[in-house]
């Protein structure tokens, strides 16, 4: 067994078993960073298996995300940090057979499936043949992908925000009127009305 | 075996050879800041490592003892990782990674956790505050440090350190991308916790992640945030001032001199410029740093094809 | 061959920053007040750990969507240079479709503390 | 034999000490920081000796024993003009202000060579409620967030002022040697994320005395050298303080030197650009802090004129008229008047002001021509003074302030009592 071979068997052991990890520790600080393990390790088998570039960016990604999910976990959980014992599974026997059902179903595409027998020369430069790609035929995809997120941005925006262009959403955000005192700027003729509820309801 | 083990105590004697200096310059330039030079800086710098390490380690009522053990470490890990990717000459790559540029934006990524989990381990206010305060700003310097390396990596056409010092040859990128270094420093003062961006351990959260940490433990959480600065210094070194390339002298003594450079920067700006409210970091991140970036990258750009 | 020195370089360091810190396994625990949060001289009331109001969530929101994109770039700086000016219009396209999104959040006030 | 070794290394270098200040004692634990060989560190942990300075009112006793429990063991502890807690045998005392760095040095000395004479801990050893073998897992918590885990209870969901988001507000007393806060001070906090809800001050700063020249001029006319110079270090000291919570630990350290060392001629030209260019003012929002009027002039003094009320007791004076004395008031205009950045601002304006009229007044020998009132460092001063209660600025000001602006609206308003010796007998 190469030294490679055994990186590869501690690395998968360590994403299986930190992903088991995750379900059950208490604390959803420990929860996220168990799944960033996981992903570092499986990350580190991708290098592993010469995907120089999409391996590290796995790192970084996952180091954002997970990130960003302890910090949403632990704001809206009760008991973040687990200091009660308690359950993290719910409808543990759904969830048990959806995963026997997943993993089966991707084990078995991977023993039948027909793959191609390509194999690249030597000394390819990877992130290349991805930089090619992005600006040869998946430029669509790619620049599709720019306008998903901008949505994604703006949404995200609209959802979570309280601040406003207005003033805080919670107390009516509107636009200033086209005259001084008027009537918001393309506001339904109701729309004094459903300002002056929102403000009501708030208080 | 040597090809193993050469790499490995050259990053790692660096790091700490490294964070002792960083340690000396900062209480040279507190020294003369203070109108005060002090005497004998390296065996007082020295003392004061000891001292920790001698001194007994404190815990609270309920920590994440784990954690609170593994963070100091993951730090000076992170530091490693950043250091190996750099080259010291065109020979001695102690890890030759295509994709080293990439590796440093995931050490940066990866920092910003540990500082939080620095943070949040002694379940105790003032350290939780300042751990949560720095993800603010982690998370927004990452983008700045994406777009200024992808600048630099433009003209290199490649992600790894090798090609980018390789690229300038003829210019440093400090001269041809003159918006790079101000903005890559600034990336640096956040993942070392360091002057402006001093969110994490802040001296209005009496030392905020590290308020309830003392003895070897506190040594070591110096030492990672040391080394972590000296990493920086390295790539800023080969990004902007052409790493190991220099005259008349071999490549990883141009290499330290530069480092020895950026160093000396990060510890002047860190003691001359007071720390920011964290809004405000967050707001000149987002609105002026970012588009500044931008500037950068689109300069970067032309220059590679047309300069 | 690169690999096994990262790895080795990484281990090294967690095990010395490890070292470091001189853990004592089993080691009796310092009485209880040695223990208590330092706040001056005050105490606190509860845990620290708590359903914490971070103030800048959509700004991590806006990174998450704004990082995936940037993921695209690392590719597409190594190709640049080979690629010209098409490479050039194509970020450019997609960067100001991004710019977009980020003026928006400010013009809504979403980088501001909530 | 290593170890010994080691020890006589680490004592080559700075004392780490943690200063516990009682009342009147902030000057003199300040000019210790310009000491070479120490260093006052901000944590407890940090510290290998506790300095005890002044005698701690009963009520924060044990808040001392609790700061005292909190430097790791083995430790020592300096008492200086202070009562030592009543267990302990043999208490290092001190009471000469000259001989408090060689104590201090020695203890260290002590605490690394032979660590065996430990320091008690003066708390019961007993987790702040009983948990053990309690609840449903045995570790005192009881359903979701319910018991006391691990002897504390958990935070529970508060009302938010900010965006309304209902999410968990930590509570905790922050004080009285916390070393952001003046000392004495004692603060009843409710946090959620890293803004102030809800502030109530438990016990005031302790009364900080008064320059020496501000007294006598209550009584008798003064030269008004001697009363300027007073003014101007006094600014410089509290700027140190701000500078230090600005993380300028350095800066404020040459503004503790230059105040030490301030005499007649000296401009401190440096000073201005050297504040302005660290970005001490920009790094605390415009706006924060803001004074109602009613409050402006209850504080008075630099204060009042930093929020635009022409408050001033020299103004009445002769001796002041006579060097064509006009108090500098900030301006009510583009920048926001009677904020943090504000008084600040004003602090820096007075010092050179001060200094001009300092040089003045020793060329023309001018003494004060009024008695019985006085513009005292940090606001009028008067023979019949009641001690002013700051505590509602405080808890009118702090709640929505992000907790850096917390502490910085702290730092920039004069919260101690000016203890005259009318006011020290009254109390």
């Amino acid at each position: 067994m190469s030294w490679i071979d055994l990186a590869f068997y501690v690395l998968a052991g360590i994403a299986v078993v930190s992903g088991w990890r995750v379900f059950r520790t208490d604390s959803m600080v420990r929860a996220s960073f168990l799944l960033l393990l996981s992903f570092l390790a499986v990350g580190a088998v991708m290098l592993l298996l010469g995907a120089v570039y999409l391996g590290v960016a796995l790192f970084f990604m996952m180091a954002v995300e997970m990130l960003v999910m302890a910090l949403f976990m632990v704001m809206f959980m009760m008991n973040p940090a687990g200091l009660n014992p308690m359950n993290m599974v719910h409808q543990p026997r759904v969830a048990a057979a959806a995963g026997v059902i997943a993993f089966a179903a991707l084990a078995g595409m991977a023993l039948v499936a027909d793959f191609p027998e390509r194999r690249p020369a030597a000394g390819t430069d990877v992130v290349r043949a991805l930089g090619t790609e992005l600006l040869g035929d998946s430029m669509l995809v790619f620049e599709s992908a720019g306008v998903a997120l901008l949505a994604t941005m703006i949404g995200v925006v609209v959802l979570s925000a309280r601040t406003g262009r207005f003033g805080p959403s919670d107390e009516g955000s509107c636009p200033p009127g086209l005259d001084p005192g008027g009537l918001p700027a393309g506001a339904p003729s109701g729309g004094e009305d459903g300002s002056g509820h929102g403000h009501h309801h708030h208080h | 075996m040597n090809e193993v083990l050469l790499p490995t105590l050259v990053v790692l004697s660096t790091l700490l050879a490294g964070a002792a200096l960083v340690a000396v310059l900062d209480q040279a330039v507190a020294g003369m800041i203070a109108g005060r030079p002090v005497r004998g800086l390296l065996s007082a710098t020295f003392a004061r490592g000891m001292l920790l390490w001698l001194r007994p380690d404190s815990t609270t009522e309920h920590p994440d003892a784990l954690l609170w053990r593994l963070a100091p470490a993951a730090y000076l890990v992170l530091a490693a990782l950043g250091l190996a990717v750099v080259p010291w000459s065109a020979d001695f790559v102690p890890v030759r990674l295509p994709t080293g540029v990439v590796l440093w934006g995931a050490v940066e990524a990866l920092a910003t956790v540990v500082i939080f989990l620095e943070g949040w381990a002694p379940n105790a206010p003032l350290p939780l505050l300042g751990g949560y305060r720095h993800v603010a700003a982690g998370l927004s310097y990452i983008l700045v440090s994406m777009f200024v390396l992808i600048g630099v990596a433009l003209p290199a056409e490649s992600l790894s350190f090798d090609a980018v010092i390789d690229s300038q040859q003829d210019l440093w990128n400090v001269v041809r991308q003159p918006l790079g270094l101000p903005l890559f420093l600034v990336v640096g003062l956040g993942i070392g916790v360091w002057g402006p961006l001093r969110f994490a351990d802040a001296a209005d959260l009496a030392g905020g992640t590290t308020a309830e940490t003392s003895g070897p433990r506190r040594l070591a959480w110096a030492l990672g945030r040391g080394a972590m600065l000296v990493a920086f210094s390295a790539v800023a070194a080969s990004a902007f001032f052409g790493g190991w390339l220099g005259p008349w002298l071999p490549g990883p003594m141009w290499l330290l001199l530069k480092m020895l450079l950026v160093l000396v920067l990060l510890v002047v700006i860190g003691r001359l410029l007071a720390r920011m409210a964290p809004e405000r970091f967050v707001g000149l991140a987002w609105l002026l740093l970012l588009p500044l970036s931008f500037v950068d990258l689109l300069w970067a750009g032309l220059l590679a094809l047309y300069g | 061959m690169d690999l096994l020195i990262l790895a080795v370089i990484a281990l090294s360091a967690l095990a010395l920053g490890l070292l470091v810190q001189r853990p004592r396994p089993g080691a009796a625990l310092p009485p209880w007040p040695a223990r208590t949060t330092y706040l001056g001289g005050g105490e606190p009331a509860t845990h620290a750990w708590n359903r914490f109001h971070v103030r800048y969530y959509p700004m991590t929101l806006l990174l998450i969507a704004f990082e995936m994109e940037m993921m695209f770039m690392y590719p597409w700086a190594v190709v640049y240079v080979a690629e010209g000016l098409k490479a050039l219009v194509e970020m450019g396209m997609f960067l100001a479709i991004l710019g977009v999104g980020i003026l928006y959040a400010w013009r809504e006030g979403a980088l501001r503390w909530q | 034999m290593a170890v010994s070794w080691l020890s006589a290394l680490a004592a080559r270098g700075s004392v780490p000490v943690y200063p516990a200040v009682g009342p009147a004692m902030a000057d003199q634990v300040r000019r210790l920081a310009l000491e070479p060989d120490l260093e006052l560190v901000s944590t407890p942990r940090l510290a290998s000796v506790l300095l005890v300075a002044g005698v701690v009112p009963s009520s924060a006793d044990v808040a001392l024993r609790r700061v005292h429990a909190q430097l790791p063991r083995p430790c020592g502890t300096l008492w200086y003009r202070s009562r030592p807690f009543p267990e302990l045998d043999h208490p290092q005392v001190v009471d000469a202000p000259e001989l408090i760095p060689g104590a201090l040095r020695e203890l260290h000395r002590v605490v690394l060579h032979s660590p065996r004479d430990q320091e008690p801990m003066l708390l019961p050893d007993a987790p702040p409620a009983p948990f053990e073998g309690r609840g449903d897992h045995g570790q005192g918590g009881e359903g979701m967030m319910g018991g006391m885990p691990y002897g504390r209870p958990m935070a529970m969901t508060a009302d938010d002022l900010r965006d309304g988001l209902a999410l968990d507000a930590i509570d905790f007393t922050l004080g009285p040697f916390f070393r952001g806060l003046p000392p004495g001070l004692v603060l009843e906090l409710r946090v959620q994320g890293d803004v102030v809800q809800q502030c109530t001050v438990q016990a005031p700063p302790y009364a900080e005395p008064v320059a020496a020249p501000f007294l006598q001029a209550l009584e008798r006319p003064v030269p008004i050298v001697a009363l300027e110079l007073a003014r101007a270090r006094h600014h410089l000291r509290r700027l140190a303080d701000a500078l230090d919570l600005a993380g300028l630990d350095a800066l404020g350290r040459r503004l503790l030197r230059a105040a030490a060392g301030l005499v007649l001629g000296q401009r401190l030209r440096w000073l201005r650009p050297m504040l302005k260019g660290s970005g001490l003012l920009a790094s605390v929002g415009a706006g924060r802090g803001v004074l109602s009027d009613t409050q402006a002039s209850e504080i008075g003094g630099s204060a009042a004129r930093a929020a635009g009320l022409s408050i001033d007791a020299r103004m009445g004076d002769r001796g002041y008229a006579q060097l064509g004395f006009e108090p500098i008031v900030q301006p009510r205009g583009k920048e926001v008047a009677g904020d943090i950045r504000a008084r600040w601002r004003q602090w820096l304006d007075e010092i050179d002001q001060s200094l001009r009229l300092a040089a003045h007044a020793a060329d023309i020998d001018a003494h004060t021509a009024k008695i019985g009132v006085v513009e005292g460092p940090g606001g009028r001063l008067a023979t019949d003074q009641p001690l002013p209660d700051t505590g509602p600025v405080l808890e009118t000001l702090l709640p929505g302030c992000e907790w850096n602006q917390a502490l910085a609206v702290i730092a920039s308003l004069p919260l101690a009592a000016a203890a005259t010796p009318g006011a020290e007998a009254g109390a």
